[in-house]
C-alpha cells in the first residue's frame, strides 16, 4: 500500500471515527489482556499480548505528528522481533516438554538455561524495561501523546500496562522460579541458539546506544511526508562509576562460581574500587555524596553477606543482581539528567531486583517479591508519564537547564505532583497498600537491609531534587501550588511514621518489624525533606544518614540472628544475649540510636527536624513525629526483649555467636552511629554544602554544635555531661566494694518453672494495651484496605 | 474519690493515733491470755494442765530424787489457748497479760518456768504426800477446824486408818 | 561505722511456709493500720527477697513449703536477721508431732529471734524487731569485717 | 568547645545539681511518705528515713541473679537513669536561683532525658530475667507509650504560649523570663487544663497511687527492681528522688516560675515552699486513691490528659 493510501487513511481515521476506533481498541486491549492472563497454552499467551499491545498503539494513529508516527513503526518494530524470538524458543520448549501447556514447562527456566534465557529476556523487553529497545520506544510513543498535548491518556497508557505486566509475571514465574521436577533435560545446540541470540542482541543494543537506533524509523516516517518535528535526544550519560560496576557485576558472575566467599570478597573490593571513581564525576556535591554512601554500604553488605549467604545456593547469581542494582543506584545519583536518572531508575527498581529478592526461591519469597515489583512497576509508570511531561515543558534534560527555564504552568503543576507521588510510593510512604509498599520479608538478609537503607532513600534523595528545581520556577498557575504539596507531603510523612510505628507494636516477625520501623523513619527523613527550610532540609538530609547507618545495623543484627537461631519468630526466642552478647550489644547501640536517645546518632537529626517543623509552624507534624519517636521506642522494646532478653528459651540455647565476617560490619556502623551521635558536624559539613547547592543560607556548625539563628545544640557539652554523670556512677561502684553472690532468679521459689512459661515473649507483651491499638489498627486497616492479618503473621 | 478525700482531711487534722508502744506504754486488756504464770503454793500437782494442754507446753514430772513434783513450761510451743488456766482446780496456772514473748534465740530453750512443789511427810507413817493447800481447803470446808488441818496432814492411808480407829 | 545509720531503715520481709495466716494478719496490722504504725521505726515491707534485712518467717515448715523456702532463703542478701514468727516456725506449735511439718526453723537456717505466741501481738512484733535491729547491727559489723 | 568552668561543675555536683538535688530530693521523699501517713492517721517515718535507706542500701550484699541474661546490661541499667536525671537537673533552670545552661537547656532535649529513667528501669527489668519484671517491664512500657503523649502536648503547648504567637521558644530559659515578665502560666486561663495533663502526667511518671501498676506490690511485688539489692537498687532509689526533683523544677519551669525575692537565698525558700506544697498534694492524692488496673490507667491515659492537653494547645493556637 503506497504512502499516498497511508496518508488519507490515517487522515480518515483520524477524521471522524476516531472516537469509535478508540474505543474498539480499548475493549481489544482489555480483552486480550484478559485471555492472555488465563490462558494455559504458552504460545497462545504470546500471541494475545501482542495482539493486544499492537493494538493499544493504535491510539497513536489519531496524533498526526511525525514523532507518532516514528514511535508508531520503531515500537511496532520492536515488538515483531522480540516476539518473533520468543515464539522460536517457545517452539523449542514445547517441543522439550511434549505439550503446549505452561504448567507442563515449570522450572525450565533452571533445567534449560540457555534456550529458555530469551524468553526471560523477551518478557522483560516488552515490560518495558531497562536494557532493551522497547524502554525507549515506549517512551517514544508517551512523548507523542504528551506532545500534542493529552497528558491524561499517556498516563492511562502507562497504567494499562500494568495489565500485560501481571501476564508476563505470571509466565516469568511458572517457568523461571519454580523448581525442575522432571527428568533432565539437555539444552540445545549452539547452531540452532544463534538466530535467537541474534534477535536477543539486536534489541539489546537498541536498548543500550537508542540514538541510532531509532534513526531508520525517522527516515521511514519522513518518506510518509508528515512534517518532521526534532525527536527528543535520547544520549543516555552512564557515570563511570555504574560502568565499572556494571563490568564488575558481570566478571563476579564468571569468576564467583566456584566458592560464595571469593564472590563476596570480590564484589565488596569492587564497592571500596568504585569509590575513587566518583572524583572525576561532575554530579555535584549531593549526588557524589549519596554515591559514596551507596559504594559503602554495598561494601559492608558484601562483606556481611560472605557469611550470610553461606548456607545459600547460587550465591555468584545474588551477589551479579545485586551488583547491577548498585550500579543502578549508582546512575540514579549521579546522573545529570532527567531521562538516566529514570533509566537507571528502571534498572535499579527493574528485574534485577526482583530477580535478587526471590532468590530463595520458596513460594512466600516469589508471591511477596512480585508483589513489591508490582508496586515499583506502577510508581516507574507515573515517573515515565510525568518525566516527559517535564522534559516537554522545559525542552531540556539536563538539569540545570531545566533549572533555568522552569514555568509552572498547569502540565507542569500535574507532573511535579506526580514525580512527587512516585517519589513517594518509591519511598513507602502510606497511604498506599502497606504489604504492597514494603519490600518482602523472606528476602535474604543483606539485600532487604541494603534496600531499607540505601535504596529506598533515592525517593526523598529525587523529591528534594524536584522540590528544588520546582521553587525556583516562575508560577503560572494555582492548580497544586507546591508549597501545598510539600505541606501534603510532610502530613503524609507525620502520618507514616505513627501508622507504620503502631502497625510495628503488633508485629511478631523480626524483619516486619524493621521493615515497618523503616517506613516510619523514612516518614522522618520525608517530614524534614519537605519543608525546603534550612533547617528542616538538614535535619531531613542527617536523619537520612543516620537512619542508613543505624536501620542496616538493625538489619544485620537481625541476619545474624536469623542465622545463629534459624527461626525469624520473636516469640520463638529469648534470652540471646548470652549466646551473642557482641550482636547484642550492636543491636542495643541500634536500638538507642532510633529512639533518639541523646549519645546517639539519631537525637541530632530528630532534634533539627522538630526545629525546622516548629520553625515552619506545622504543629501537628512535631506532635505527631515526637510520638512516633515514643512508638518506635516501644516496639523496639519489644523486639529487645522478647528476642535478646528474658529467660533463655529452648531452640536459643545452642545458638552461638555470629562469625566475625558479620561482627566487623555491625561494630563498624555501631561505631558510626555512636560517632555521628557525638560529633554531627562530620556528616553536617557535606550537607551544608549541599545546602549551598541548594542556594539555602547553611548552618554554622563545629564538629560538634550546631547553631541556626535562635536554636542551638552542642552535642559534645551534653555527651561529656552524661559521661560526667557515668563517671560519678563508676566511682560510687568503685567506692562501695561489697562482696557479690550469685542466686536463682525470684520465683517464690517455685523449682519447675520450664524457660517457656516464664518468659514474656512478644505475642502478648502488649496484652494489656493490645484493644486499644488493634482498634485503631483495624481503623487504618480499613483506610488502605489492607486484609488478614499481615501484620500479626 | 470525694469520701476518702474528708477521710484523709480529717485524720491529718486529728493527727496521728498511733500507739507509742516501743517509746512508751500500751494498752493491754486485763483479761488477755499472755504468757501463763505458776504459783508454786497452790499447785497439788494433779497434772491436769499438762493433761489438757494442746501443744504439750506443761511438764509436770516427779523430780528424780523424789523430793517433790517439778512443773516445767516451756512458752515456745504454748498457743495460748488458756485450757491450763481453766482446768486448774486450783488456779496455781493462770494467764497473765503478759505479751513479751520475744526472746533471743540463745533463750530459746531455757524453761520459761521451771519450779517445784516438794512433798510432805505424812505425820504417822512418813509416807511423802503432797501438802495440803489452804485454797482448796476454803473451798472444800465451811470452815478450817483443827480437825480439818490434822487430817489433811496425814496420808490417806494414815487417815483411813485413824477414821477406823475413831469408829 | 556507717552501721549506726544503716540500721535506722530495716526492711522487712515475709515468709509464710504453710501457716494458718493467724501471724500474718497480725503482721499485716503492725504495717498498715494506724494503730500499730511499723513504718516509725523506720521499717517497710518489701515485695522481693533480694531488698529484705529482716526476715519474718511464720508457719511450721509443711513438706510443701520446705524447699521453697530453702530456695528463698538463699536469696537474701547477707546481712540478715531471721526472726521466726508465732509458735509453729519454734517448735511446730501445736501442730509439732504431725506427719506434714518438717520440723523447726532451725535445721534451715540460724535463727537470731524468736517471737512466740498464737497469734503473736502487734506489740510483741514490734518487740521483735527492735531485738532484730540490735542483733543486725552486730551482724552489719561482722558482715564488713569478714 | 566545652566550657567545663569551675562555676558549671560545681552547678552539676553540688548546688542545684547532684548533692543538693539527691538530699532535696531524698527529703522530699520521706516528707512525702510522712504526709501520707499522717492523712491515713499514722505517724510515718522520720524524715532522714529515705537517706538512711540509701546508706544501709550501700552495705547489704549484691545479689546477681546466676541465669541473668546479660551481666553487663544488668549492672549498667541503674547507671542510664541517674546519668539522665543528673543532666536534666543540670539544663533545667531555677527561677532566680539558677540559670541553666543557656543554648542547651532545650526542650527537646528534656524529652529524651525524663525517658531515660523509663529506658533504665525496662532494661534493668528485662536483663534480670525474672517474670515478675518482665511483665512489670511490659506494663511500664505501656504506661510510657500513653503518658508521654501528653506530655509532648503539654511541652508545645508551653512552647508556643511563650512565643507568644510569632514563633516558638524551645529554650527553657526562654519559657521562665516571658513568665516572669507576662505572669506565670498558672494565672493565664488557656492554660490550666495543661497544668492539669500535666500534674496526671506527673503522677504516671512517679508511679504514685492512682498509677502505682508496674511496681504494684499486689501482684508484681517490686516489678522490675525485683533482682536488685545493694548499690545498683540504692542507685534506683537516687534516680528515683532525681525524678522527683526533675518534674517538680520542669512544673515550675513551665506553670509557676514566679520570682519572689531578689536575693538567691529568698528564691531558694520559695521554690522549696512550692515544691514541698506540691508534694503534699501528690500524697494526698496517694493517699485517697487506689491503683488502676494496666488496661484502665491506658484507657485513662489514652483519654483524659490528652485531651486536657489538646484543648489548650487549641486555646493557644486560636484564641
Amino acid at each position: 500500500m503506497d504512502t499516498a493510501a497511508l496518508g488519507e487513511a490515517t487522515a480518515f481515521i483520524h477524521g471522524h471515527t476516531a472516537e469509535v476506533l478508540h474505543i474498539i481498541c480499548t475493549a481489544i486491549f482489555i480483552f486480550c489482556g484478559i485471555k492472555a492472563l488465563f490462558h494455559k497454552e504458552l504460545k497462545k499467551v504470546l500471541i494475545y499480548s501482542l495482539i493486544g499491545l499492537v493494538v493499544d498503539i493504535r491510539s497513536l494513529l489519531t496524533l498526526d505528528s511525525s514523532l507518532a508516527l516514528s514511535a508508531f513503526y520503531y515500537h511496532v518494530f520492536n515488538f515483531l522481533v522480540i516476539v518473533g524470538m520468543m515464539l522460536i524458543t517457545a517452539r523449542s520448549l514445547t517441543k522439550k516438554a511434549g505439550s503446549g501447556k505452561l504448567y507442563d514447562m515449570r522450572g525450565f527456566g533452571r533445567a534449560v538455561p540457555w534456550t529458555a534465557a530469551p524468553l526471560a529476556a523477551g518478557l522483560f523487553a516488552m515490560m518495558g524495561l531497562p536494557p532493551f529497545s522497547v524502554f525507549f520506544s515506549k517512551y517514544l510513543m508517551i512523548a507523542a501523546f504528551v506532545d500534542s498535548g493529552n497528558i491524561i491518556s499517556s498516563i492511562v497508557l502507562a497504567g494499562g500496562e500494568v495489565l500485560y505486566f501481571l501476564v508476563f509475571i505470571r509466565v516469568i514465574r511458572v517457568i523461571f522460579l519454580d523448581k525442575y521436577r522432571g527428568e533432565p533435560i539437555e539444552d540445545r545446540k549452539p547452531r540452532e541458539l544463534f538466530p535467537v541470540y541474534i534477535f536477543l542482541a539486536f534489541i539489546t543494543i537498541g536498548g543500550l546506544i537508542p540514538g541510532i537506533a531509532v534513526k531508520p524509523f525517522v527516515a521511514l516516517a519522513d518518506a510518509m511526508g508528515s512534517q518532521v518535528t526534532d525527536l527528543p535526544p535520547m544520549g543516555l550519560s552512564w557515570p563511570i562509576a555504574t560502568l565499572f560496576l556494571a563490568a564488575g557485576s558481570a566478571l563476579v558472575f564468571f569468576l564467583g562460581q566456584k566458592s560464595n566467599k571469593r564472590a563476596g570478597l570480590l564484589s565488596s573490593l569492587l564497592c571500596l574500587l568504585a569509590m575513587p571513581t566518583l572524583f572525576f564525576s561532575d554530579a555535584g556535591i549531593y549526588g557524589i555524596s549519596f554515591a559514596f554512601l551507596i559504594l559503602f554500604m554495598g561494601a559492608l553488605q558484601f562483606f556481611y553477606s560472605v557469611s550470610y549467604m553461606e548456607h545459600s545456593h547460587k550465591q555468584y547469581r545474588f551477589y551479579t543482581f545485586f551488583l547491577i542494582m548498585i550500579a543502578g543506584l549508582l546512575g540514579v545519583s549521579l546522573s545529570g539528567d532527567l531521562l538516566s536518572m529514570f533509566f537507571f531508575w528502571e534498572i535499579m527498581s527493574g528485574w534485577v531486583m526482583y530477580l535478587a529478592l526471590a532468590h530463595e526461591g520458596d513460594g512466600f519469597s516469589i508471591q511477596e517479591a512480585t508483589k513489591y515489583f508490582t508496586f515499583n512497576y506502577l510508581g516507574a509508570a507515573f515517573l515515565l508519564a510525568a518525566v516527559t511531561v517535564v522534559y516537554n515543558e522545559t525542552g531540556h534534560w539536563n538539569y540545570t537547564k531545566i533549572a533555568d527555564n522552569f514555568q509552572y504552568t498547569r502540565p507542569m503543576a500535574i507532573a511535579v505532583l506526580l514525580l512527587t507521588l512516585s517519589f513517594l510510593m518509591k519511598a513507602a510512604q502510606l497511604p498506599f497498600r502497606i504489604d504492597f509498599q514494603m519490600h518482602p520479608k523472606p528476602a535474604p538478609t543483606p539485600i532487604s537491609g541494603y534496600i531499607s537503607s540505601t535504596v529506598l532513600k533515592s525517593g526523598p534523595f529525587m523529591m528534594v531534587k524536584i522540590f528544588f528545581l520546582a521553587s525556583g520556577g516562575v508560577v503560572a498557575t494555582t492548580l497544586f501550588p507546591l508549597e501545598s504539596i510539600m505541606h501534603v507531603t510532610g502530613w503524609i510523612g507525620a502520618l507514616t511514621i505513627i501508622i507504620a510505628a503502631s502497625f510495628a507494636m503488633l508485629t511478631n516477625s523480626m524483619k516486619r518489624l524493621l521493615i515497618f520501623h523503616t517506613v516510619s523513619q523514612l516518614g522522618y527523613v520525608v517530614v524534614g525533606c519537605s519543608l525546603m527550610t534550612s533547617m528542616g532540609l538538614a535535619g531531613g538530609l542527617l536523619h537520612f544518614v543516620n537512619h542508613m547507618f543505624f536501620k542496616n545495623l538493625l538489619f544485620l543484627c537481625a541476619g545474624a540472628v536469623f542465622i545463629s537461631t534459624g527461626t525469624d519468630k520473636m516469640d520463638r526466642l529469648g534470652g540471646l544475649a548470652r549466646k551473642m552478647p557482641i550482636t547484642f550489644f550492636c543491636f542495643m547501640i541500634g536500638v538507642l540510636s532510633i529512639a533518639g536517645v541523646p549519645l546517639y546518632s539519631g537525637f541530632v537529626s530528630k532534634w533539627m527536624i522538630y526545629h525546622g517543623v516548629m520553625e515552619s509552624g506545622f504543629v501537628g507534624i512535631a506532635i505527631l513525629a515526637l510520638f512516633g519517636s515514643v512508638l518506635t521506642l516501644a516496639s523496639f522494646i519489644k523486639f529487645m526483649h522478647s528476642a535478646y532478653l528474658g529467660q533463655i528459651q529452648e531452640n536459643v540455647r545452642d545458638a552461638k555467636e555470629a562469625s566475625w565476617y558479620m561482627l566487623l560490619p555491625m561494630s563498624v556502623l555501631a561505631g558510626l552511629s555512636v560517632l555521628l551521635g557525638v560529633f554531627p558536624g562530620i556528616a553536617l559539613a557535606p550537607v551544608n554544602r549541599i545546602l549551598v547547592e541548594f542556594s539555602m543560607q547553611p548552618l554554622d556548625i563545629t564538629a560538634s554544635s550546631i547553631t541556626f539563628g535562635a536554636d542551638s545544640i552542642d552535642m559534645l557539652f551534653i555527651v561529656s555531661i552524661l559521661f560526667m554523670g557515668m563517671a560519678l556512677a563508676g566511682l560510687v561502684y568503685l567506692l562501695t566494694q561489697t562482696k557479690t553472690r550469685k542466686t536463682h532468679v525470684f520465683v517464690c521459689g517455685v523449682g519447675d518453672l520450664t524457660c517457656e512459661d516464664s518468659h514474656v515473649s512478644s505475642v502478648n507483651f502488649y496484652e494489656d494495651a493490645k484493644g486499644f491499638i488493634k482498634g485503631s489498627v483495624r481503623i487504618i486497616k480499613k483506610i488502605i484496605g489492607l486484609k488478614g492479618d499481615y501484620i500479626e503473621r | 474519690m470525694a469520701g476518702f478525700f474528708k477521710i484523709a482531711i480529717r485524720n491529718f487534722l486529728n493527727g496521728p493515733t498511733t500507739d507509742p508502744y516501743p517509746f512508751g506504754e500500751t494498752f493491754t486488756p486485763e483479761k488477755y491470755k499472755g504468757i501463763i504464770a505458776y504459783d508454786p503454793e497452790l499447785c497439788i500437782g494433779c497434772s491436769t494442765c499438762e493433761y489438757v494442754c494442746p501443744s504439750g507446753a506443761i511438764k509436770v514430772t516427779e523430780k528424780d530424787d523424789g523430793t517433790g513434783v517439778r512443773f516445767v513450761f516451756w512458752l515456745n510451743t504454748c498457743s495460748f489457748c488458756g485450757n491450763c488456766g481453766y482446768y486448774c482446780p486450783t488456779d496455781a496456772v493462770y494467764n497473765s497479760n503478759d505479751f513479751h514473748t520475744a526472746r533471743h534465740q540463745s533463750e530459746k530453750f531455757i524453761p520459761t518456768i521451771d519450779d517445784d512443789i516438794s512433798y510432805v511427810r505424812c505425820k504417822r507413817c512418813e509416807q511423802k504426800i503432797k501438802a495440803p493447800v489452804e485454797a482448796l481447803l476454803i473451798r472444800a470446808y465451811d470452815e478450817i477446824t483443827e480437825e480439818v488441818r490434822h487430817q489433811t496432814s496425814l496420808c490417806p492411808d494414815c487417815r483411813r486408818q485413824e477414821q477406823f480407829e475413831r469408829m | 561505722m556507717l552501721s549506726k545509720y544503716a540500721i535506722k531503715s530495716p526492711w522487712l520481709y515475709r515468709i509464710n511456709t504453710g501457716s494458718c495466716n493467724g501471724c500474718d494478719v497480725e503482721l499485716a496490722t503492725t504495717a498498715l493500720i494506724p494503730r500499730y504504725d511499723v513504718e516509725r521505726l523506720g521499717c517497710k515491707y518489701t515485695g522481693s527477697p533480694k531488698h529484705a534485712d529482716i526476715v519474718l518467717v511464720t508457719g511450721p515448715i509443711t513438706v510443701r513449703a520446705e524447699d521453697y523456702l530453702i530456695r528463698m532463703l538463699d536469696e537474701i542478701p547477707e546481712p540478715r536477721v531471721i526472726v521466726a514468727i508465732g509458735i509453729c516456725p519454734i517448735s511446730g506449735g501445736i501442730f509439732r508431732d504431725s506427719y506434714s511439718i518438717r520440723g523447726p526453723l532451725d535445721k534451715y537456717v540460724e535463727v537470731d529471734v524468736n517471737v512466740s505466741g498464737c497469734p503473736i501481738r502487734p506489740q510483741s512484733i514490734l518487740d521483735g524487731v527492735a531485738q532484730a535491729i540490735a542483733i543486725w547491727k552486730d551482724k552489719i559489723n561482722q558482715f564488713h569485717e569478714a | 568547645m566545652i566550657t567545663l568552668s569551675a562555676s558549671s561543675v560545681f552547678a552539676y555536683l553540688l548546688f542545684p545539681g547532684g548533692l543538693f538535688a539527691i538530699l532535696f530530693g531524698l527529703i522530699l521523699l520521706s516528707v512525702e511518705r510522712i504526709a501520707v501517713a499522717r492523712f491515713q492517721g499514722r505517724v510515718g517515718p522520720p524524715i532522714y528515713q529515705n537517706i538512711f535507706d540509701i546508706l544501709k542500701l550501700r552495705i547489704k550484699e549484691v545479689l546477681i541473679p546466676e541465669d541473668v541474661t546479660n551481666r553487663f546490661m544488668f549492672a549498667i541499667a541503674p547507671v542510664f537513669g541517674f546519668v539522665g536525671m543528673m543532666t536534666a537537673i543540670f539544663i533545667l533552670p531555677v527561677s532566680g536561683v539558677y540559670g541553666g545552661t543557656g543554648a542547651n537547656s532545650d526542650l527537646i532535649v528534656l524529652v529524651y532525658l525524663m525517658a531515660l529513667p523509663a529506658v533504665s528501669h525496662i532494661l534493668g527489668g528485662s536483663a534480670s530475667g525474672s517474670t515478675f519484671a518482665a511483665i512489670s517491664v511490659s506494663r511500664e512500657v505501656i504506661l510510657m507509650f500513653a503518658y508521654e503523649i501528653s506530655f509532648i502536648i503539654v511541652l508545645f503547648t508551653v512552647a508556643l504560649e511563650a512565643g507568644a504567637g510569632e514563633g516558638v521558644v524551645f529554650s527553657l530559659k526562654g519559657i521562665v523570663d516571658y513568665q516572669v515578665i507576662h505572669g506565670s502560666f498558672i494565672s493565664n486561663f488557656k492554660m490550666i487544663p495543661a497544668f492539669l495533663a500535666f500534674v496526671i502526667f506527673m503522677l504516671a511518671t512517679l508511679e504514685v497511687p492512682p498509677f502505682h501498676i508496674a511496681e504494684n506490690d499486689g501482684d508484681v511485688m517490686k516489678g522490675y527492681l525485683m533482682e536488685y539489692s545493694g548499690m545498683p537498687l540504692a542507685f534506683f532509689e537516687i534516680t528515683h528522688a532525681l525524678k522527683l526533683i526533675v518534674l517538680l523544677t520542669v512544673l515550675q519551669v513551665f506553670f509557676m516560675p514566679g520570682i519572689a525575692g531578689y536575693n538567691v537565698f529568698f528564691n531558694l525558700l520559695w521554690f522549696i515552699g512550692k515544691s514541698a506544697v506540691v508534694v503534699i498534694g501528690i500524697a494526698l492524692i496517694h493517699a485517697s486513691m487506689p491503683s488502676f488496673r494496666v488496661d484502665q490507667a491506658f484507657k485513662f491515659l489514652m483519654t483524659v490528659p490528652i485531651l486536657l492537653s489538646l484543648m489548650s494547645l487549641g486555646m493557644v493556637l486560636f484564641l
